[in-house]
């Protein structure tokens, strides 16, 4: 970094000036907001204007609308499932910016700092053991996640992130190359695509009938057990599969450019 | 009662250990340094505060649920800083200024 | 139901489909993809704004079974028809001729996800257009905003990739804002949905209840949607994003990503706080300002810029300003003002931009002005379609430039307390842009100079540029003279917005 | 109108966090910094949401059998929109991380004010 000398003594003097603008902006902002705040309805109080009619009928009829125990299961994937559409479609549009900025293209662009680290965890006796003890209880604990998004806490996009979560450490565990057998590029692509696909025909088909008022004709079965909910179960199982594509994607580009 | 009060013993234990594990990460300036405070002081801090709100509850499901939570967090954090601790003293370049105590064992590369 | 209600929810779902799908197609089939994709939603908006037009109504459409206030609503009326149709013909007509560029730009196994994110574009924009709830059209803004700085990203120089985290940067301020006061409106009133919100802020509005708060939120989205527009003191980010981005993406950003911003705050003003309402909060005259601001800034850092294609971006953030001086008159024909020049802006600039590729290519690709010496010349359709839009931008009459201008004049003397200050700006920026846009014209028709080693490069525009700008080029000759349907569109369509059926 | 100084504590603050999140963001020159004042911000609206979402002495919004009075539940929506926003923000910052990663993979540096010196010398 050659910076000649007037330049630096510019950038101080901006600097300083800088810090002193950064701490009243910071003061102003911190004070209108708690002005603000004073003036908001009080916290925790029954009444206050949130609770209205729209979450009446979210608690009270959203088991036989929806099927779903998990309201706020019944709130994204189905009264408000639009919004859950395009945030589905920010990690998908995420995921795509990182691969194009991240991907290696072979004989073009190697990773630098690949080559500078020597550390690998694949030969740590401690950590491989630990990892072969957790990575079936955290499978079973994320499916389960995943398919009681509606009827406990939990869903697609918390139960995906833990999915995501035990792919990387099974990556990190037991090195790529055993982790590219049941997830590489082509099939991790895939994968994407069909959810992706899947969810946007199924949310188009009840947004298609809803809109104009058809009959849908997805049964929604006895409310409380597994297969109930309609469409959220199948929605929670596709959000996983991307949530966790995109988590173990995202390691993987981050940690060596590619699958 | 006296559930109550072990409770808020184990509960205030535990917040005292988070607290000074967080000033020890504040305060301390190398990574071993605060890696020591930061693992011994999560496990333990942790434990005592997930213990003191088991004992709150009393035996039922949810007990249940934060013993795991704390047998999940010993399987956990203690490897996890176990492998931050191996990448610092394989790629720290300046390991032997940090630790005035001479590193010995082979494992650091380029020695 | 008529069919036709179907449109806007079709139109998000097959960008939405042609993004998907992409991801698995190479990089021609993706770019084939996307422009087809786009075709078929330009002429279903071009449908629903002829029916609009013959029925005279707008109306809603509920996304999945359960009726606002509990689903999501779409909301159509001629306004937001004609936004849509402009918007994806402008993304058309910019992909078709930039696709050489994207091709010598982009590497390769980059291309086919250029095309995917522009489709992702697209979509934001639609849903933007179109949501009725405002939570909605958070979540799209993000969309929107990692689209549009993914398609700088996609050339991969240092350069883009700086500009791109500085967008970033700016973008996250601004939807850090946006999010913050959508959670304030909803602590305040409780409802997301544009319809309920305008009725408890006409409630709140005549009890005097939460009165700071009101004022905060109105200052928050504002400054938030500024910020991503680039309004004159946020514009930092964006002569380096739009000025080092490929042709393509240049277009596509200033000429319709940074209105989707202001037609969603045309929104808010209009479907959440209540025309009247957001008057009284004095935020207009606040954009005012600022639009006034940027009007002269914005060409001053023109004035003074050798890079045309930063001179371009410059001369977006003074337009910009005009629209929201338009905006912040506070004058029904200067709402109709603003959007006016919204369209105009969104068909003259990447007008503008592609020229400036096109003058850029037969001179060595050198962005600077006086390497361009005689490059008018070198190519003459680019140095046609150029001097076409600087004379549209200056305001000259016959192009749409002028329109906008003579509307924005009306507009003033209807709020006295601003006509002047107004008229002298508009009269400022007017001479302003001149003084860059005339020597940059002389420039590019000097004769050739001996020296250049460019002066043997003769153009070779593909049929697809050559097309695009004549089209472009009558698209704004017509703008500029037969205005009159569109001017009343508009009316219509913004006293729709305003809840009259 | 009530001026609800000491109730309203968890949103004061998120907003103190909220203003901290946004100076840093604004005005921190370091990309990593700037990544973490977007995620306090962001973190402290999701506090602020999900301290609004809570009514006092009532469940979570998972129906026990039987009972589906609105009374006995806190507010569904706003649990709803922190897990939108929290997937929105976490998308966001990969986005941001590749650029950094990029970034510095090219010039070495994290700090804002260097790249951009940096890059002056590739403008034409």
């Amino acid at each position: 970094m050659q910076l000649s000398s007037v330049e630096l003594k510019l950038l101080r003097r901006f600097r300083k000036i800088y810090t002193i603008i950064a701490f009243l902006v910071s003061l102003a902002m911190a004070a209108v907001l708690l002005l603000t705040v004073f003036n908001l309805p009080a916290f925790g109080k029954a009444g206050n204007p949130a609770e209205n009619e729209v979450i009446g009928r979210y608690i009270g009829k959203g088991l036989e609308e929806t099927g779903a125990v998990n309201i706020v299961a019944a709130v994204i994937l189905d009264y408000r499932a639009f919004d859950t559409l395009g945030e589905t479609l920010v990690l998908f549009s995420a995921l795509v910016a990182v691969i194009m900025l991240l991907k290696d293209e072979p004989g073009v662009f190697t990773r630098r700092y690949r080559e500078r680290s020597q550390f690998e965890p694949e030969k740590d006796q401690i950590f491989r053991s630990v990892a072969a003890l957790l990575i079936p209880c955290l499978l079973v604990f994320s499916i389960y996640i995943i398919v009681n998004g509606h009827l406990s806490a939990g869903g697609g996009f918390a139960g995906g992130a833990i999915l995501g979560a035990t792919f990387i450490l099974y990556n990190i565990a037991y090195g790529i190359e055993k982790a590219r057998r049941f997830l590489n590029e082509k099939s991790f692509l895939r994968f994407i695509t069909a959810a992706l696909l899947f969810y946007c025909i199924a949310k188009g088909y009840s947004f298609f009938t809803g809109g104009n008022h058809l009959p849908s004709v997805i049964p929604l079965g006895l409310p409380g057990s597994i297969f109930s909910g309609g469409l959220i179960l199948p929605l929670n199982i596709t959000v996983g599969i991307v949530v966790a594509c995109v988590v173990y994607g995202a390691f993987c580009l981050f940690n060596r450019g590619g699958l | 009662m006296i559930r109550m009060i072990l409770a808020a013993i184990l509960i205030g234990a535990g917040l005292f250990v988070l607290a000074v594990a967080t000033l020890g990460i504040f305060r301390f300036h190398y990574v071993l340094n605060r890696i020591h405070v930061a693992a011994k002081c999560d496990t333990l801090g942790a434990m005592l505060f997930l213990s003191g709100l088991a004992v709150l509850e009393g035996f039922s499901f949810s007990t249940l649920k934060l013993i795991l939570i704390i047998v999940f967090l010993w399987f956990t954090n203690p490897v996890a800083s176990h492998l931050v601790t191996r990448v610092e003293f394989q790629t720290a370049a300046e390991l032997e200024d940090e630790c005035k105590v001479i590193c010995s064992g082979g494992e650091r590369e380029g020695q | 139901m008529a069919l036709a209600h179907n449109i806007p929810f079709i139109s998000i779902m097959i960008t939405i489909l042609a993004a998907v799908t992409s991801l698995l197609a190479d990089k021609n089939r993706a770019a084939r993809l996307c422009i087809g994709a786009l075709t078929v939603v330009a002429f279903l908006s071009a449908i629903l704004f002829a029916y609009l037009w013959q029925t005279g109504t707008s109306f809603t459409f509920s996304m999945g079974h359960f009726p606002a206030p509990w689903g999501n609503e779409l909301q159509a009326g001629l306004f937001e028809a004609l936004m849509a149709l402009t918007f994806t013909v402008v993304m058309i007509l910019s992909l078709v001729a930039g696709r050489e560029r994207v091709v010598a730009d982009i590497a390769p196994s980059r291309q086919g996800m250029y095309y995917l994110l522009c489709s992702l574009l697209t979509c934001s924009l639609l849903a933007l257009i179109y949501t009725n709830d405002i939570f909605t059209a958070y979540v799209f803004v993000e969309i929107n905003t990692l689209a549009a700085c993914g398609i700088v990203a996609a050339k991969d120089t240092g350069e883009t990739i700086t500009a791109t985290i500085r967008y970033l940067v700016m973008s996250l301020l601004g939807s850090g804002l946006i999010l913050i006061a959508v959670s304030l409106l909803y602590a305040i009133t409780g409802h997301l949905l544009m319809n309920d919100l305008l009725s408890s802020m006409t409630e709140l509005a005549a009890s005097g209840d939460y009165a700071m708060p009101c004022m905060v939120i109105m200052l928050f989205l504002a400054i938030g949607l500024a910020i991503k527009s680039a309004l004159f003191p946020f514009h930092t980010w964006l002569p380096s994003a739009h000025g080092s981005a490929t042709a393509a993406s240049s277009a596509i950003l200033s000429g319709i990503v940074l209105k989707g911003y202001i037609i969603l705050l045309l929104k808010i003003f209009y479907r959440v706080f209540g025309l009247s309402f957001a008057r009284d909060l004095r935020v207009a005259d606040l954009l005012f300002v600022f639009g006034l601001l940027g009007m002269i800034m914005g060409s001053v850092f023109a004035v003074r810029e050798k890079n045309l294609k930063h001179m371009l971006a410059y001369s977006s953030v003074a337009q910009v300003g005009y629209i929201f001086m338009g905006i912040g008159l506070s004058t029904d024909i200067g709402m109709v003002a603003a959007c006016f020049h919204i369209l105009a802006h969104a068909i003259t600039k990447p007008l503008l931009f592609l020229a400036a590729d096109g003058l850029m290519d037969v001179s060595g690709h050198s962005k600077n002005i006086f390497n361009m010496q005689g490059a008018a010349r070198r190519n003459i359709l680019a140095g046609i379609a150029f001097t076409i839009g600087a004379l549209s931008m200056i305001g000259i009459p016959m192009f749409s430039g002028f329109v906008s201008k003579f509307y924005f004049v009306q507009g003033s003397f209807q709020n006295p307390d601003k006509m002047l200050v107004t008229l002298i700006v508009l009269a400022l920026s007017t001479v302003l842009n001149a003084m860059y846009y005339l020597p940059v014209l002389v420039t590019l028709y000097l004769s050739n100079d001996e020296q250049s080693p460019h002066r043997h490069r003769q153009s070779a525009n593909s049929r697809n540029y050559q097309s695009v700008m004549i089209i472009f080029i009558l698209l704004n000759f017509i703008l500029g003279m037969f205005y009159e349907p569109v001017i009343k569109a508009l009316e219509q369509g913004l006293l729709m917005l305003g809840g009259a059926h | 109108m009530e001026f609800h100084l000491f109730t309203n504590y968890v949103e004061i603050a998120a907003v103190i966090l909220f203003s901290v999140g946004f100076t840093t963001l604004l005005f921190h020159q370091n990309l990593m910094k700037k990544i973490i004042g977007f995620n306090i911000m962001d973190t402290a609206i999701f506090l602020f949401l999900a301290a609004k979402g809570y009514i006092a002495g009532r469940m979570a919004p998972i129906l026990v059998e039987g009972a589906n009075d609105p009374a006995l539940y806190i507010n569904p929506v706003p649990s709803a929109l922190v897990l939108t926003g929290i997937v929105v923000s976490v998308s966001v910052t990969a986005f941001a991380l590749a650029l950094v990663l990029r970034l510095y993979e090219r010039y070495g540096t994290l700090h804002l004010d260097e790249i951009l010196y940096l890059t002056r010398g590739e403008h034409d």
